[in-house]
């Protein structure tokens, strides 16, 4: 039956497919590059506004480490910009410090790193990857940049709104969060976020499942192809809690129910007027039902991109592809069942924390596995230093620090100590700053000459490596230090007023300086980025001389992507095959070659 | 390892066993971090191209690394079950007798610690929502025969040396968190529920009680004082706060 | 897939037949409803009747009884993290060490002798 | 340039794109009321008591008739482009979107009724629950009714020149209408019955 009924679709199919309106015609300037649904285009958009996002997201921090580390000073050059009810006299006010903490940790990872990892590679690498013409839904694709640019939009404008942007931390814990100014917007742009990487996630699945090239086997996918696979489905299916839980939090605030609001609530000297009944601990559970798989969406692809770069500049193949691979599948299953690793302050009982003490033990398994694997891979290599491996590099031990301090949070009573202090700070910044930040500097060195046909600059690329890699260090260090002695975060003037916090102050000092430093360092980059989209030395079709399918088509691709269907002989990495001509035997090229 | 990592003074009974839980696994990331650290700059030095121009297919073998994988995973094992679960449970069951215990109610709300003893009679007297006002920020109804002798401060908390505390603990607003440092004490507290905590001072001096959670605009400054003293000092406090009490009266 | 006529002019029928049998569950759980069971009991009843129902569309009208392998998959992986997250109600009740009871007006606050 | 399998069934999953792409859809969505349905068991345990009657039955019943009429109606609609009966889906998918909108109309009485006597979400946890539930659900019926007048409008034309690709496309509206009725099976008993 089977049989029958897909050869019969395929004859019609073929005969009646109507000229899809955006066949080889010319396109307008708009349609080309605005409104387009090239794969391509979509992930270079993606890529860049989620650059642009990540650099907005950086300098509110920069603001915040001023503060830090001076309390209650004028913030010089901006501060009177900012306005009375911001900064009076350019000193910030704590509301001010809470929005631009809450809105850094929003921005970073939802409009900064999620779109420039999934949206941004996985558009624009994913397809080129497994051969794939364009994504499976290319209108779709569209739809999913342009409900991602309105939520940014819309969490931009809610600094301009009365009362402010959001303030209660990216966790938006209520009961805090239903009654805080700036929340509702807030909201308001999660939804658009939320379903535009619920779109997005769809289309990469179909994409990965539907589209692989002829002979491109489960085995034979890249790892960052993996990577992406895994993530959307953590996406697709971790997200909608989280949707779900903000329609009941902006029911709270607009339609006055109380969800999130026990009976009994008395704020500033007034009885609340709400019906009550409500369960603030709810929230936490669904928040972190997506947050925690939402930090593996963080790292995975960026993993992903650093497996690419360590097999083509180590040029050998990768060690224990496969277990990587059971691995990443394992930590994705496992995601959705640790999320209570963040909550245990919030009166858990013997079995639970037991529960998620041990499943947080657990997934830390595959990452060491992974991470060994990546290791052991550099055994016997002939390591070239290009600036996307020297990113790739700086990767493993960066994680490695972020994912070892997980440990001691993991272990329910250790984290009595460090909960909600900068241990927790630093440990997640060193998996995503000088982790992920690093994979996609990584990656942008990596692929930016198949985009734009162009190498970046190799000296820039070096001195931004560098640069950013001692200031980041100097910046999330001392966080651990600052933990351990149990400086709190979210702290508007530092912890000052705290005696155990008085012999680590003075890191807030040199964090300052580093961060503005780490900031500084980022004028090479931005610099090479843009020198070299014209000015970069041109390259051929393979300037890495790598093995995987995106290296077949022209720098950049046209639409459609590939002149010839491609076709894959092997698997992914094969590089100093013994008997080889060269040492590297791409998937595309057949056996005599 | 304690030394290095820097933590504050132990000032609680249980402070050490949660110290030392740090260390072991402090111990197990830095032999971690630094075997591999070692083996990693190792290899980028030995394997770069200039040293071996050309890359070896297989790579390195041997099982070390499966080895090593199962061991790390036996001593997280070991942790969780001798260390974690055990001294967790200590924390969230064994709470002592309230006969035994100093006892104490503290409610958070944006932004003071407020607290609450119950006074020679051992028992809190009843709150009520609507006699909440700026001097009465719990709402204690003094004519109730148990609210009488009831003793309240705001973020004042004074304990005894050496004798158990148990607090419940309650906000009336938002979600803040009880964080004593120095004794290894965190519980968030969560409006619409009491939770208990528990702990042993065990040295005298003046200690802050932070608020951990962000919980608005002054959450910063959501600063208690904790002031632990001898049984005797202790009990003159209470006594001068009952006559005090009975003088307003 | 139903694709070849006469196959789609059988399962006309089963269409018709299946939406007749829900429409006679609907009233079977209104009937239920009327005789006032005791909760736990009327609970079960509505569920079991609700799952019934619900598999019946998803087998038939949704074609679920005769699918892919990897819808199968993606479905099954759903179901697990469904379950998850019908477990967060226990899990945000059955083991906290708090009480339910506001900080003020909850009447006599514990502490004895 | 064309996708591959957009109607054409990819021989080693047997599937074509928009057929995973619908499921997945509906897997989130599961998600999503998977999420609402745990906030209910949460804080009807954790509610003092819990109203009934408060609904009326018979609305209630009248529109899951209805729901369940139009799922027959919808999933006839597609087994009739696939006997080639142009006229008869016609009929049948107008039908599903009268019956969708006749959905509404109740909803809308429903909703006054509470709204007039000033029952609004904010009166009681179970009102916000309903109107929460209720409101998302009936969002997924006006979402379907644009589809459905995409289908019998403008995009109609599609079966002139791609027939199979407009059967599937049916198939797939109907998929998600069947998820939309399954949904209000269990929201029926949960909130009306129980
Ligand atoms: C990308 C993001 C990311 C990743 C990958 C992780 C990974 C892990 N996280 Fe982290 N975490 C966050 C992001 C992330 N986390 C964020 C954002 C928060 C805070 C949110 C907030 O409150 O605002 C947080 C908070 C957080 C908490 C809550 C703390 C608290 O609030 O009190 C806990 C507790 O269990 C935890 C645990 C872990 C564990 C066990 C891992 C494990 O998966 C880690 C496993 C990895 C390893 C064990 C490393 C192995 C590597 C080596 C051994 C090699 C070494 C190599 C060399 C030296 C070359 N994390
Ligand atoms: C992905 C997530 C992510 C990333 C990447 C970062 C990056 C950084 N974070 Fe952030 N942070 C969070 C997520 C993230 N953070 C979260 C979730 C919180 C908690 C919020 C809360 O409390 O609720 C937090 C909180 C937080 C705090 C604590 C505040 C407090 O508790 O009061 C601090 C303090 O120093 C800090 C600092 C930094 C710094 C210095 C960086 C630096 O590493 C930044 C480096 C950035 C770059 C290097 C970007 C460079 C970009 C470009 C160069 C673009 C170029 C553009 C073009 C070419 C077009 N962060
Ligand atoms: Cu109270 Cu922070
Ligand atoms: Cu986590």
């Amino acid at each position: 039956m089977d049989n029958v009924s897909s050869h019969g679709t395929t004859a019609h199919g073929h005969v009646h497919e109507p000229p899809h309106e955006h066949a080889h015609e010319e396109l307008g300037w708009w349609r080309k590059y605005v409104f387009s649904v090239d794969h391509k285009v979509i992930g270079i958009q993606y890529a860049i506004t989620g650059l642009l996002f990540l650099l907005f997201g950086f300098c509110l921090m920069m603001i915040m480490r001023w503060q830090l580390a001076y309390p209650g000073r004028p913030i010089p050059l901006i501060g009177q910009w900012l306005g009375q009810a911001r900064a009076p006299m350019g000193i910030m006010l704590p509301e001010f410090y809470n929005q631009l903490g809450a809105m850094h940790g929003t921005i970073m990872v939802f409009m900064g790193v999620v779109p420039l990892a999934v949206g941004g590679f996985g558009n624009f690498v994913l397809p080129l990857q497994i051969g794939a013409p364009d994504m499976a839904f290319p209108k779709i694709n569209m739809a999913s940049y342009w409900a991602y640019f309105l939520g940014g939009v819309t969490m931009l404008l809610s600094f301009f709104q009365r009362g402010g942007a959001a303030q209660s931390g990216w966790t938006s814990y209520p009961p805090l969060a239903d009654i805080a100014d700036g929340q509702t917007v807030w909201l308001i742009g999660m939804v658009f976020l939320i379903t535009s990487s619920l779109l997005g996630s769809i289309n990469f699945i179909v994409t990965t499942v539907q589209l692989r090239a002829k002979g491109l086997s489960w085995m034979r996918l890249p790892f960052f192809v993996w990577a992406q696979l895994v993530t959307s489905f953590l996406l697709l299916l971790a997200f909608p809690p989280l949707e779900a839980a903000a329609v009941l939090q902006l029911m709270d605030r607009l339609a006055g129910t109380s969800f999130f609001l026990p009976s009994g609530l008395v704020i500033s000297g007034k009885p609340l007027a709400v019906a009550g009944g409500g369960n603030p601990v709810l929230w936490q559970h669904l928040f972190w039902f997506l947050a925690h798989p939402e930090v593996y969406v963080l790292i995975l692809p960026a993993m992903g991109i650093v497996s690419e770069i360590i097999a083509n500049n180590t040029r050998k193949p990768l060690w224990g592809y496969k277990a990587m691979v059971y691995s990443v599948v394992f930590i994705g299953f496992m995601s959705f069942v640790v999320w209570a690793h963040h909550m245990f302050m919030t009166g858990m009982g013997t079995t639970m924390s037991a529960f998620f003490q041990t499943t947080t033990m657990i997934i830390s398994i595959p990452s060491v596995v992974i991470l060994t694997a990546l290791l052991l891979s550099l055994w016997g290599a002939s390591i070239r230093f290009t600036t996307p491996m020297l990113f790739a590099l700086a990767f493993l031990p960066m994680f490695g620090i972020g994912g070892l301090t997980g440990l001691p949070l993991g272990l329910a009573p250790s984290d009595i100590h460090l909960h909600d202090t900068y241990y927790v700070i630093g440990h997640f910044h060193y998996v995503v700053a000088p982790g992920t930040i690093f994979g996609l500097f990584a990656g942008v060195y990596y692929w930016f000459p198949k985009a734009t046909g162009r190498k970046m600059n190799d000296l820039l690329g070096a001195l931004h490596f560098w640069t950013s890699f001692v200031c980041i260090n100097l910046v999330f260090m001392p966080m651990f230090i600052e933990g351990l002695a149990g400086m709190n975060r979210r702290m508007y003037d530092g912890g000052m007023q705290y005696k155990y916090n008085a012999s680590v102050l003075h890191w807030n000092v040199v964090q300052g300086y580093a961060s503005w430093g780490l900031g500084l360092a980022q004028i090479f980059f931005i610099v090479n980025f843009f020198m070299s989209i014209k000015w970069g030395k041109a390259v051929d079709r393979n300037p890495w001389e790598a093995t995987t399918l995106e290296w077949s088509a022209p720098s950049p691709p046209g639409h459609g992507n590939f002149l010839t269907e491609p076709i894959v002989y092997r698997g992914p990495y094969e590089y100093s095959v013994p008997g080889a001509a060269r040492d590297f035997s791409p998937q595309f090229e057949p056996e005599k070659a | 390892m304690l030394k290095f990592l820097g933590m504050p003074i132990q000032a609680s009974a249980h402070a050490a066993e949660i110290d030392q839980m740090t260390v072991l696994v402090h111990w197990l990331m830095a032999v971690l971090f630094v075997g591999w650290g070692v083996f990693f700059l190792f290899v980028i030095f030995r394997f770069r191209k200039g040293a071996n121009p050309r890359a070896s297919y297989t790579g390195a073998k041997g099982k070390i690394s499966k080895g090593i994988e199962v061991a790390i995973a036996v001593i997280e094992g070991i942790l969780l079950v001798f260390y974690a679960i055990p001294a967790w449970a200590t924390r969230v069951t064994r709470f002592p007798s309230e006969s035994e215990a100093v006892v104490v109610r503290v409610v958070g709300e944006q932004f003071a610690w407020n607290i609450h003893y119950p006074g020679p009679d051992g028992r809190f007297g009843r709150t009520d929502i609507r006699k909440v006002t700026a001097d009465n920020p719990l709402g204690l109804d003094r004519t109730d025969p148990n609210a009488k002798d009831d003793v309240t401060t705001i973020n004042q908390l004074y304990l005894p040396e050496n004798r158990p505390v148990l607090v419940h603990l309650s906000s009336k607003d938002v979600i803040h968190s009880f964080g004593l440092i120095e004794m290894r004490v965190k519980q968030d507290a969560i409006p619409g529920m009491t939770m208990p905590v528990w702990f042993v001072p065990t040295r005298r001096g003046e200690y802050d009680l932070a608020c951990s959670q962000l919980c608005g605009l002054g959450h910063f400054r959501m600063h208690g004082f904790v002031t632990v003293q001898t049984d005797a000092e202790f009990r003159k406090w209470l006594d001068d706060q009952e006559k005090e009490l009975r003088a307003a009266n | 897939m139903h694709s070849d006529h006469g196959d789609v002019h059988a399962s006309v029928r089963k269409y018709f037949m299946i939406g007749a049998a829900l429409l006679i569950f609907t009233g079977i759980t209104v009937a239920a409803n009327l005789m006032h069971l005791a909760i736990p009991l009327a609970i079960t009843v509505a569920l079991a009747i609700a799952i019934t129902k619900a598999s019946m569309v998803a087998a038939v009208f949704m074609h679920l009884s005769d699918e892919k392998k990897w819808i199968y998959g993606a479905l099954l992986l759903t179901v697990v993290f469904f379950i998850v997250l019908m477990s967060v109600p226990s899990f945000t009740n059955m083991d906290s060490i708090g009480r339910h009871e506001p900080a003020i007006g909850g009447g006599e606050h514990p502490a004895g002798h | 340039m064309n996708i591959p399998y957009t109607v054409e069934i990819r021989p080693d999953t047997g599937l074509a794109n928009g057929k995973l792409g619908i499921w997945l859809f509906l897997a989130s969505e599961v998600m999503l009321f998977g999420a609402l349905f745990s906030t209910y068991i949460i804080l009807r345990n954790g509610a003092a008591e819990w109203p009934h009657g408060e609904l009326s039955v018979p609305l209630g019943a009248i529109n899951t008739v209805i729901l369940i009429s139009s799922s027959v109606t919808m999933v006839m609609a597609w087994a009739s482009l696939k006997m080639n009966d142009w006229a008869k889906h016609r009929l049948y998918l107008i039908a599903t979107f009268v019956l969708a909108a006749l959905f509404l109309v109740n909803k809308y009485f429903e909703y006054s009724d509470h709204l007039a006597k000033g029952e609004g979400p904010w009166h009681s946890t179970f009102l916000a629950i309903y109107f929460t539930l209720t409101g998302l659900h009936g969002l997924h019926i006006v979402g379907g009714m644009i589809v459905m007048a995409y289908f019998i409008g403008p995009g109609a034309k599609l079966w002139r020149a791609n027939a199979d690709q407009f059967a599937n496309r049916i198939e797939y509206t109907g998929l998600y209408w069947h998820f939309v009725d399954l949904v209000w099976i269990f929201l029926f008993p949960v909130l009306y019955l129980l």
